[in-house]
């Protein structure tokens, strides 16, 4: 705690924090616009909604039961230790905390608390459409404490997975910027999710194509300039190690467009806009645990089998039947485990293909399996909990109308034909209901607006009279 | 001639077609719409100001056939886009006095 | 001016202000998702239209008003004393200044000036669909000069809201990054000028909503990204304070997420994304001026409220009849208030709730009040002046046909039913004028195109004859 | 080599990468947004697919024959020399090589990378709607090695255009980020592009107006947010001359805004929102070149000067004839030859209006003159090589169809009338293919959806049938 | 069975709308339209190339009524419809063979 | 009166509107439609799931005209629409009671 304040590296967390942050919003578009039109709002609200629970609660005991000083059986840290951040932001003396590393503890805090709200934004894609959102803001409170903290303390935290854990007797497992942490655990959340949640009205028999590519695109695009922040921000200093993190990130990446784009056009004809999008995501997740102890040329390896893996992996959930919407399984768990488990063979200073037996790539299987198992087994008890409580889905009709206008009360888009004018001044198919003393509601059909606070729940989901008859 | 037009739940226009290539017809035509009627509309709600918003979404399917054949394509659609609920919509029938294939210039009964 | 450059700080700082200047286009995404597709582009112009007047103009005697060394009655410094920047960027041996802080003045010349771009914009939302484009322009110009540039000094330019001002006898009023200097001088300023300019046609009588929820998303998440550089930039230093200011800036805005969505749920049944988004910026207005001085527990406490409180204050304007558009009072003014009044008694250093007495309550009050009153003082005459010589409104049946095709000649979106086939290569409605000597216009149907320059003013929004015969 | 590592200059070219690898996609969007619906995602994949293939091929070869240390007439260096990065990361000793200036070199491949992507994605926008996808890659790979490459080594890597070259015996020609190198180079590739390539079926008769204008104006945001890194990095440095071109980029943005937005306003009688966005790009590559020798004052000349302009150039092609299709000659030819040459005037320390003579102003036009027929040159070769082997057209029928369908099978918008919910879930004008055997593909219209794999190429753009009979 | 068809202002359709409520009439389909005719266009200028727009939105109001109601509907519809300035629209009645509710299979002037 | 609607293809309703014009027809309503007929439509793939698309898109032109113009005005439009190629569409023809211009109120053939 005595380190003096390096202005440098604090300024490159400071900056790489933020780009995390970003991610989830950009998540949020990624995914929003590979849903249909009447569901994009709620597949949004899922990764704002863990922006606004993540958030606090990182403060409040996320940190400490990552980073804490209390292990507990090298699974989770004390809640307590540091409970809203006590005592790590400033010392007694009122000096400000700056860790061995040359930047003050809240600015590690700031880094951490992004990825934590990522990972659960993740998760969200492999229930698009039909989850009820009051459980999705539960389940991920209970996840992240349950199965994000303690998978982030065994790796990163001192526990299980790290340096100081059983496996380290091998080798120590691999995770630069969160292989395991991240994108094993958010897959196979989602995997689990998917199953207990069941699958769409019509998966399978009906078309579902994104409504909005090039919000896919932008996402995506936003998404890779968020993660430079992700894995290179890991080197959690700005020097040599970020920079060799920033080149993996750029070339697996541009390996994953092309491995992807490569493989679908093979298979199906085509190289979709989709794809490229989809090969960006499946290269950044792949190099992600791998950025900083691989080459260049290892990383477009890496990058360009990610991207013809998970090319292959989006279509098993038709074949095997969960629906998985949005391929959180397909990309993240896949990639995910890939970039794992390739750091056996690529790291440089360790991989089998350098010369260094197979002491690693064992390690890094068995941490992939761990992670895995552990994280399965917390998701289906809080996933079926939640099931036989407050209930996964939205009903039938509500699904086939659409998640926005039950859950949300909103239409995404209001843009007519050409000119907008048809919806314009006096929109033919909105007529605003009658403000009415408070208290006394009323539906007629007058010109004033009443404001929401007047209106009845007669308007929310569960109404049964939706479909009933006006006279 | 005649010209049925259809205004059904949007969800059905795929049913509706099955339908009809069942009985021969190959061709129809389809647009979006917005009805009005006995099906309740639902609620928005912006920043505190509620709107009730009473159009709801609508197909029109058109579907020119011989004459004669009307009465038995009309039943066929109506089976298809039944759904049993309020808001299935309308079916109606008006004369035509010609059809042309625009391609061939064909006329008539050829044309459709 | 003898300080050694800080390579770290001079880092934070560049980007920082490069974060805030993505937060103009950001709100112009925010405000231009939440009008009605014939308005989309003009919302997004006053924001363009901001970046290139205030932009110019701060270089030339913005920076100087707010911080040069000439006092003026401490409410601003003469705009001479580095007019252009003069002497500000390299000192008389062509080295360059470094200020105390350790970066260069030239830095900070760039960071302050995003921030006086960010407050003009801001103002535009209380006047959406409505307001002559010219207006607007000269409006930007004169509001930052004499109303933005004088705050900024009294405040932050050792003025009279300084620590150098009267009120510091009391206590020094805190405002860290701007919640009286931008937020609620933005407000203020915005009702007032929705007041001046007036209703628009058909408000609170016909439907205004939304035309483009995601692009309304998209538009908050790059806000919450720009504004760990206006609130952790505004540390000045890449430090724990900084770090604190981050940590502050996502959690208080997490917690204003939760805030508005749990009100408007309880209100109207509905946690709506709209609601959402606005949360994410009432949290972020109401800890701008607080995010140095409170604690993360604090920071959660002001978001919660900050959002309670808007979600219900956005629905005043339907209740007293002024149509502050997109309610840049019941959020900026509301949330500036608010995050000003509450340092008070959240400050951990002089607050009320940390046993500190009730100086600093009084003299954030106070520095409230006088802002408030300087602002709407300025804003009445500028705005009254405008309406009496170039005129604000334009006419009521061009806001009817939607302003985006009156100001700017264009429509927002060309994006036909499913396949964009139908406004395709030769697109019905849309044919082309026929070329003409340079000078002889004419509007005849013709198949080739002219260049503008060949038009005429027949065309411009005071075309008497749009609506006119073409026989 | 032996230089200690500067934390502050390493976190601010960490930042500046990511920020001008954020360009790519920004412009994408931008372009994107210009062209009509049927097409947008072609556009943005023209991008996406210079982000695949150039990233991987600068770190094979790109860094080495740039900046590698076996110099080859001035014009390029030795692939060699460092391919896949060799010898840059880490010396010997395992040590992370430190450049001169106190950052990793890693940082700088990083940074220079991302110039290199840019600039071949600026190209695409001359060849808009009609360039087939694979001949688009196969041209990024041989433009950016034979021309982008050499050009970068002879400005920046000590060849013909740099201190060390025969123009530098009269001055040394100033570029600073890039106005021959990226601009210059890109518009006219795009020229001759555009010439070889032809104009789109109906160019000049049909209306082709952009499809969505937020999105060009949020691209037009990102670019100049990114934009800072690619100036204000150019410094590689954080410190003064990193604030100034930071400024500069501001200012001569915002008069950019300006220049065009008056000029189209005295010509056409509209301030547009294009031309806002336009302006900045104008501005923005006007101030490129210049950004770091020149004072505010001149950098507002500067943009004022490169938008009126450009509004201006952009209609040249109508006149001439060539379908420059989103202006990459009207706006980055010009621009680039604009303030690449205005140096030689406003230059403080060598310009001519700072009465420092003609030398400058000379070297700025023998660099411009050099680079522009460098570049015509190998562009016309590699440009006419393709069109006769690969081919660069898609069909006539194909074009008017819309190059999405064709190159990529897809629609970019799902978006139905107002509410997304008559292609909802069962759409009615998407009929899944029926699963086959594997092999054995059908048409046959059921209820499942096939997988890609098992489609046949009867699907590709190529076939013949698709305006045949189904009867 | 007569079917009305409106082309009218979109501004227009709300008070249209409710006019027909008065009438009786709860129940009507609109779709989105863009007409030519005597009203002017407008202007597009992008990046120099100006455009004229000759098509105009227009919203397109359809309701079947019983045989004899449909003069007074008819003038009900115009009297809402109406601004008094160029490009108002049209409404024209045709004759319809038969209609069908779909949910309930009634048929005629019980279908409407 | 008649009115004639024809379903074309979207690229053809430009010349068709000049067609027109030349008869002295100025007025004319378009709106987007899909069809569905002998014409194929495309695939498209999404992550592996490939679907075809069968719908076309079609705009719909309605057009009012003076009762014995009608077999003229058809064959213009026929003539203007076709391109040859398997899609071109339908165009046909009904009778309408009666026709009003909504700003005037005049009726018939005045109307129009
Ligand atoms: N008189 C009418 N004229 C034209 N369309 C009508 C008429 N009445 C109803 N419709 C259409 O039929 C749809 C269904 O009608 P509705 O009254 O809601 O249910 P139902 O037909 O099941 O009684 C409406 O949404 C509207 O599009
Ligand atoms: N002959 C026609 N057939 C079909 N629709 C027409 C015809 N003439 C006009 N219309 C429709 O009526 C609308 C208004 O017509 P217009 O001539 O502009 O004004 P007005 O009816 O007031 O004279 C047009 O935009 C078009 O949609
Ligand atoms: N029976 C029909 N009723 C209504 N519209 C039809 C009918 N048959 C075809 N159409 C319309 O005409 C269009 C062209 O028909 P299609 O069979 O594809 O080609 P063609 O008319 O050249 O033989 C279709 O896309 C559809 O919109």
């Amino acid at each position: 705690m005595e380190t003096a304040l390096d202005t440098g590296t604090t300024a490159w967390m400071l900056i790489s924090a933020s780009l995390v942050l970003l991610m989830t919003p950009a998540l949020s578009l990624f995914y929003g616009g590979m849903v249909r039109t009447k569901s994009v709002l709620n597949m949004m609200m899922m990764s704002f909604g863990a922006l606004g629970v993540v958030g606090v609660i990182y403060v409040l005991w996320g940190y400490s039961m990552s980073y804490g000083s209390t292990d507990i059986l090298g699974v989770f840290a004390s809640p307590f230790d540091h409970f809203a951040l006590h005592g790590l932001l400033a010392d007694a003396g009122g000096e400000w905390v700056i860790n061995s590393l040359g930047y003050p503890e809240a600015v590690n805090v700031a880094f951490q608390a992004t990825f934590a709200i990522i990972t659960v934004a993740l998760i969200s894609g492999a229930i698009a459409d039909r989850a009820r959102f009051g459980t999705w803001l539960v389940f991920s409170a209970l996840w992240v404490t349950l199965a994000y903290f303690p998978l982030a303390h065994m790796v990163w935290g001192g526990g299980l997975l790290s340096a100081d854990g059983p496996i380290a007797k091998i080798a120590t497992p691999i995770d630069f910027a969160g292989g395991t942490v991240v994108h094993i655990n958010a897959g196979m959340a989602g995997l689990v999710l998917a199953l207990i949640v069941g699958t769409r009205v019509g998966f399978g028999k009906v078309a579902m194509r994104p409504h909005n590519l090039p919000l896919v695109m932008l996402g995506a695009g936003l998404l890779w300039f968020g993660w430079f922040g992700f894995n290179a921000g890991s080197a959690l200093a700005a020097d040599g190690n970020a920079g060799l993190a920033w080149i993996n990130t750029l070339v697996a990446t541009s390996a994953g467009i092309l491995g992807w784009l490569v493989t679908e056009r093979i298979r199906s004809g085509h190289a979709t806009s989709l794809g490229a999008a989809s090969g960006i995501v499946a290269g950044l997740v792949a190099v992600t645990p791998a950025a900083g102890s691989i080459s260049p040329l290892g990383a477009i390896l890496l990058g360009l089998v990610a991207g013809g893996l998970c090319a292959v992996a989006v279509e098993w959930k038709f074949r095997l039947g969960y629906d998985d919407s949005l391929d959180v399984v397909g990309v993240h768990l896949v990639a995910g485990l890939w970039g794992t488990i390739a750091i056996g063979f690529l790291a440089t200073g360790s991989g089998l293909f350098y010369g260094h037996g197979g002491a690693q790539l064992l390690a890094q299987v068995l941490a992939a399996a761990i992670a895995l198992a552990f994280t399965a087994v917390i998701t289906t008890v809080i996933g079926l909990a939640l099931k036989y409580t407050m209930g996964w889905r939205i009903s039938e009709e509500d699904e086939r109308l659409g998640i926005d206008q039950i859950a949300h009360a909103e239409s995404a888009y209001d843009i007519s034909g050409t000119s907008g004018l048809i919806v314009g001044a006096s929109d033919p198919s909105m007529i605003p209901v009658a403000p009415t003393p408070a208290g006394h509601p009323t539906l007629a059909t007058t010109t004033a607006i009443s404001t929401a606070a007047n209106s009845t729940a007669a308007d929310t989901p569960a109404d049964p009279t939706r479909e009933e008859s006006r006279a | 001639m005649k010209l049925i037009t259809a205004i059904i739940k949007p969800h059905q226009v795929e049913v509706v077609r099955a339908a009809l290539e069942e009985f021969g017809i190959s061709g129809l035509t389809v647009s979006e719409a917005r009805g009005y009627g006995r099906q309740k509309g639902h609620s928005e709600v912006y920043r505190g100001a509620e709107y009730t918003v009473d159009f709801v979404p609508k197909a029109r399917i058109e579907v020119l056939v011989e004459d004669g054949e009307d009465y038995r394509i009309v039943d066929a659609i109506v089976a298809a886009a039944r759904t049993g609920r309020i808001g299935d919509g309308k079916v109606w029938v008006t004369s035509v006095d010609e059809v042309v294939r625009v391609r061939t210039g064909e006329r008539g009964e050829a044309a459709v």
